[in-house]
């Protein structure tokens, strides 16, 4: 259960975001629309802990895992290692597997620049579902890959999400994304953004 | 008028500073057909950099080391100046009586291994007591200051000092353990022969014969009235840092004790001494210079 | 906590009373004038050497040297570093220089320099940049090796001229290790500065400090000491940190 | 041009030739032996002081002293580096007392180490760390300015501990900083341990050179210095490069 | 006029490309298309001059743009100074109209950090479009941009070439964005990637 509870959020004297009050169950999945720039990954970065300088509260379970916008991978570490740093429990076969699944098992011991974009974000990806995480925190997760890839990817979370049950949070620009993985979407609009027609998805 | 210039290259904390002092405040060089320029600076190797690179004409230095660049071929004379009265000294309440006393102590140099007092005091101990100094005895080499400082603390339990730093360490209660003028006289050496002085560039002296005389009559000038006269050393006060009167005295006395007799070197006094400072010290004293080559000592008329 | 104790100048002053109280202590502890003597007992002989204008204008003669080997060092620095992190062919090259030369001891270099030179400023400044051209060197050379290739492909593609590159997408980015370089780097100049000092000059801080140390005059040491460390002080908040916040801008905005 | 000639080792080994060669020009220029002497003039001292044993022992004595100060500083340095680089409450409490202890002159800081822990081995290490600590602060500090605040997050998200965080998301990043400090760090803290030796050791390759260098005999002084700057090379090409290589490797991969 | 003839690219052992050979006539927009990790960004960076290890050739007018799979401004110069600084020309009115056509004229002064992924992906279209180039390059230019603001985007594209009749070569995951834009499309496939069918577009 992740409970979302933002007052204001300023960027110095520009406010991004006011009064977004929201909560989502373990096993919902809710996603977030709204115009580039609106502040969906603010939101999505106050709910995750990261920024901490908002007013309002956040709750949320100790296990989250999340998908940034960019990939985010070390560097300096091989794919391999920037899952099993992440989790150590996953082991040399549990890293594989996790890989294997993105469809990148082959490039486990190269380095992260090695690697396409769309590749970077598959790891980025199997990074986040590795271990059956209690949140997920996914910033448009699917993009920069082709319709059919997209389309792995989309299922294989679907069926992570049917077993694991986390209550999940994912910024997306496509609808057919949203009505296919969300059980509830939230648009932010407005300036400062706001919530405005919470409908529920199918 | 037309006098010509020597520039000195000296330390400017040195003891030599103070002759100097009294040779500018009496105007000795003017008298005697020269102008002093002084340059001062603040390390030994430092002047001897000034004086191979042709910024300084004279700097002060103990004849060995004008034996060794003569041996390696640099036409340098020598003008005494001070005799050798180093020592070594002990804390009065240490109980030390005699050099074997020290066995299995620490001993402070300032000058390094190759401190000339030190070299004298070990030909003395294996000669008096037939034990080897060097070896019975633990050497801490360091700054003459950290040497002063560790020898009244007491964390060695004798030190070898530069002289002037000897003076203060004695008006702080400490002794002579033994002179190494005494040492080397037991050694057979002169103890008059003169260890420091200046040092000039043969060359410079052929050309300008009347400034190195100048230069010596104008020091010895000086002696003179630093050796007689106590108003002398009034305007030195400052310049000579004592904290307090003893030191003050103590530094008086010894710089009067360590002025030559005047008196023409006795080369073969010399030559005595090098050798036994090449065979202690070796080659990294001396150089070259095994025996005394000619022309070490200037002979002015 | 109070506001006034939380704002960074207040903190500064108190953080150098805090300094100033360890030397209290310390010099209580050692209860010898001779080896540290109070504070206090030096503002006497201070007010003393700035009277009679010794202090500030042997102060003076440092920092001209300072300051020309500081800004010879850097600019040469800087372009050997870059040119080589960025030219593998260059670093071979010049490696095994910059290794002897890092390693060269500064009593050598100096030595070498008054002789050839002669016993002049040009020797000792020339000698002080020597000793630190091989540090800045390496540090911007590692600064150059970690540059964003994204940063320079974008700028290869849009055909951004060098100078412009160089100061707008190289700079920034060597702006760390340049800051690095510098601020180790002046303090390492003034170190050698002195050395160059004592070897061979007449004046300067250097001279003065080791005049004062064969006297064994600790007092005489600390207050040039001091004197200098307070200029740098000075630079650092007037100068440096002003500067830097402004260059950083953009990492905390 | 010639495979041979291309390749790293040989032109590492012409590029040391071409030293020698500028060595015996300039000794050819100086044409005095007493300043600078050739280069096989050196070789029958070298190979007597070697003989002697006297070169390795005190090269020995050097070497220990320079491994341990160089630990302790780069240590030291890298923790306190990060710490003010990461909070800036840390840095602002001291940041003065960084520009101090890194204006200090080193003969001040030794000597007070010397006057308090006495004349010995501990007091020379300590010296020459208190010496180094505050240049590799400063160079690690702004490392630790410009780290990736993406990665941080990251590793925030997924609840990372601290050293494996350490380990692999802060150092990595560092590593340049680290590199630049530890190379010229290294450089540094010979050329304190030399004043230190002479300061107030018995031994060591300072030691030695300041005997010689009161004779004035610039040979032997060479000799000395030289016979470190060769470990260091060898250390670099042995230990340094190879190491850095594999670190660098995912940058040119 | 750009002609691109790779007889092969290879990163190490691994063959990437092969037998890739096209041109492309000023106005004429090519659309590459293919899975992720294919090496359609290999293929631009080869195109566009960044990358030179491969054996063929390539020829191309002076005067490029590139639109780049990540953003790629100066973190450390404002927004506007991103433009201004590889456009000199455009002057301060001009960077601001040309943020202005991209939606961020009220961004001019900030720093890119402070913009949302979206807003920076359109600063960099805006570099790319600011000063007419003879040839543009564009690697998944309308990615992380929400339907509406993808599709003024689209419609900027479309005026600039329009206009200024650059040889356009693309990288895109969208049928629907390549059937728009392109005057011809080419599929990479394969393991090293060939041009599979090419067929002319609308
Ligand atoms: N560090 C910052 N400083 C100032 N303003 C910021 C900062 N981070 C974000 N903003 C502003 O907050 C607003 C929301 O940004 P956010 O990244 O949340 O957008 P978004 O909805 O995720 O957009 P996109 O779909 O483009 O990723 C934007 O207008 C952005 O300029
Ligand atoms: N520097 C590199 N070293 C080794 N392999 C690389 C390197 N760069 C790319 N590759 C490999 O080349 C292949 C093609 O990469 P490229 O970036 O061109 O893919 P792409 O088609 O652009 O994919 P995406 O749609 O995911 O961006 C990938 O398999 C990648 O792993
Ligand atoms: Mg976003
Ligand atoms: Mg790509």
């Amino acid at each position: 259960m992740i409970e979302v509870d933002i007052a204001s959020k300023a960027f110095g004297a520009e406010e991004v975001l006011r009064d977004v009050r929201f909560s989502v169950a373990p096993g919902e999945v809710l996603a977030i629309l709204g115009p580039s720039g609106i502040g969906k990954s603010t939101l999505l970065r106050i709910a995750a802990g990261i920024d901490r300088d908002f007013r309002g509260k956040v709750k949320r379970p100790e296990r989250a895992a999340m998908v940034f916008q960019e990939p985010v991978l070390m560097p300096w570490r091989t794919v391999a290692e920037n899952l099993s740093l992440v989790h150590p429990g996953l082991g040399r076969d549990g890293t594989l597997a996790a890989l294997d699944r993105v469809g990148i098992a082959d490039k486990a011991d190269q380095f992260p620049r090695q690697l396409s974009l769309g590749q970077q974000r598959r790891v980025a990806l199997a990074r986040a579902m590795a271990e059956a995480p209690e949140v997920l925190f996914m910033d448009e997760p699917f993009v920069s890959l082709d319709p059919d890839t997209a389309e792995e990817m989309l299922a294989l979370t679907e069926r992570l999400i049917a077993e694991v049950r986390p209550a999940t949070l994912f910024v997306t620009h496509s609808e057919a994304e949203a009505r296919r993985l969300a059980t509830r979407i939230l648009r932010l609009t407005g300036r400062p953004a706001t919530i405005s027609v919470p409908k529920t998805g199918g | 008028q037309d006098l010509p210039h020597l520039r000195a290259g000296m330390l400017a904390t040195g003891t030599v500073g103070w002759e100097a002092a009294v040779i500018k405040g009496n105007k000795l060089d003017e008298a005697n057909g020269f102008v002093l320029d002084i340059q001062d600076y603040a390390d030994n190797p430092a002047t001897r950099i000034a004086f191979e690179g042709g910024e300084a004409d004279v700097i002060v230095a103990d004849w060995i080391w004008v034996a060794r660049m003569r041996a390696e071929g640099r036409n340098y004379v020598f003008i005494p100046y001070s005799r050798a009265v180093g020592g070594l000294v002990v804390k009065d309440d240490s109980g030390i009586k005699a050099l074997p006393d020290l066995k299995g102590k620490k001993i402070g140099i300032a000058g390094g291994p190759l401190d000339k007092s030190w070299l004298i005091l070990r030909a003395y101990a294996e000669q008096e007591y037939g034990f080897d100094l060097a070896a019975e005895t633990e050497q801490v080499f360091g700054a003459p200051p950290l040497i002063f400082k560790a020898g009244l603390e007491g964390e060695t339990a004798g030190a070898i000092n530069f002289w002037h730093f000897l003076a203060k360490m004695k008006a702080k209660g400490m002794h002579d353990l033994i002179s190494v003028s005494e040492a080397a006289e037991a050694l057979g050496l002169d103890p008059d022969t003169p260890l420091l002085g200046y040092v000039l560039k043969g060359d410079y002296v052929a050309s300008n014969p009347e400034v190195a005389e100048g230069l010596a009559r104008a020091s010895r000038a000086a002696k003179e009235l630093l050796k007689s006269d106590d108003a002398a050393w009034e305007g030195l006060r400052e310049r000579m840092g004592a904290a307090d009167e003893a030191e003050f005295e103590a530094l008086r006395e010894g710089y009067r004790d360590g002025i030559p007799s005047g008196a023409p070197v006795d080369e073969a006094a010399a030559d005595r001494f090098l050798q036994l400072m090449a065979e202690l010290g070796g080659a990294e004293l001396v150089g070259k210079a095994t025996t005394l080559p000619e022309g070490v000592f200037l002979t002015l008329e | 906590m109070n506001d006034a104790l939380t704002h960074p100048a207040a903190i500064r002053v108190l953080s150098v009373l805090a300094l100033v109280v360890l030397w209290i202590a310390a010099a209580a502890v050692t209860a010898d004038p001779l080896i540290l003597p109070q504070p206090w007992s030096l503002l006497a002989p201070f007010a003393q050497e700035v009277e009679t204008g010794r202090l500030p204008w042997h102060l003076w003669k440092t920092l001209t040297r300072v300051i020309w080997a500081f800004v010879l060092a850097m600019s040469l620095g800087v372009v050997l570093g870059l040119l080589m992190g960025r030219l593998p062919a260059v670093d071979r090259w010049l490696d095994p220089w910059l290794v002897v030369f890092l390693n060269l001891p500064a009593l050598v270099l100096i030595v070498l320099c008054y002789l050839w030179i002669g016993l002049n400023e040009t020797a000792a400044i020339a000698a002080v940049t020597l000793n630190k051209v091989p540090n800045v060197t390496t540090i911007i050379r590692e600064g150059a090796r970690a540059l964003d290739p994204g940063l320079s492909e974008m700028a290869q593609v849009f055909r951004m001229p060098a100078g412009r590159r160089l100061r707008h997408v190289v700079l920034p980015q060597l702006a760390p290790f340049i800051a690095g370089a510098a601020r180790s780097g002046i303090a390492v100049i003034w170190k050698i500065v002195l050395v160059v000092e004592f070897l061979g000059r007449s004046n300067g801080i250097g001279f003065q400090i080791h005049l004062h140390f064969q006297q064994f005059a600790v007092g005489m040491v600390l207050i040039y000491s001091l004197s200098f460390i307070v200029v740098m002080l000075l630079v650092e908040w007037l100068v440096l940190q002003p500067f830097e916040r402004r260059v950083r801008h953009w990492r905390t905005a």
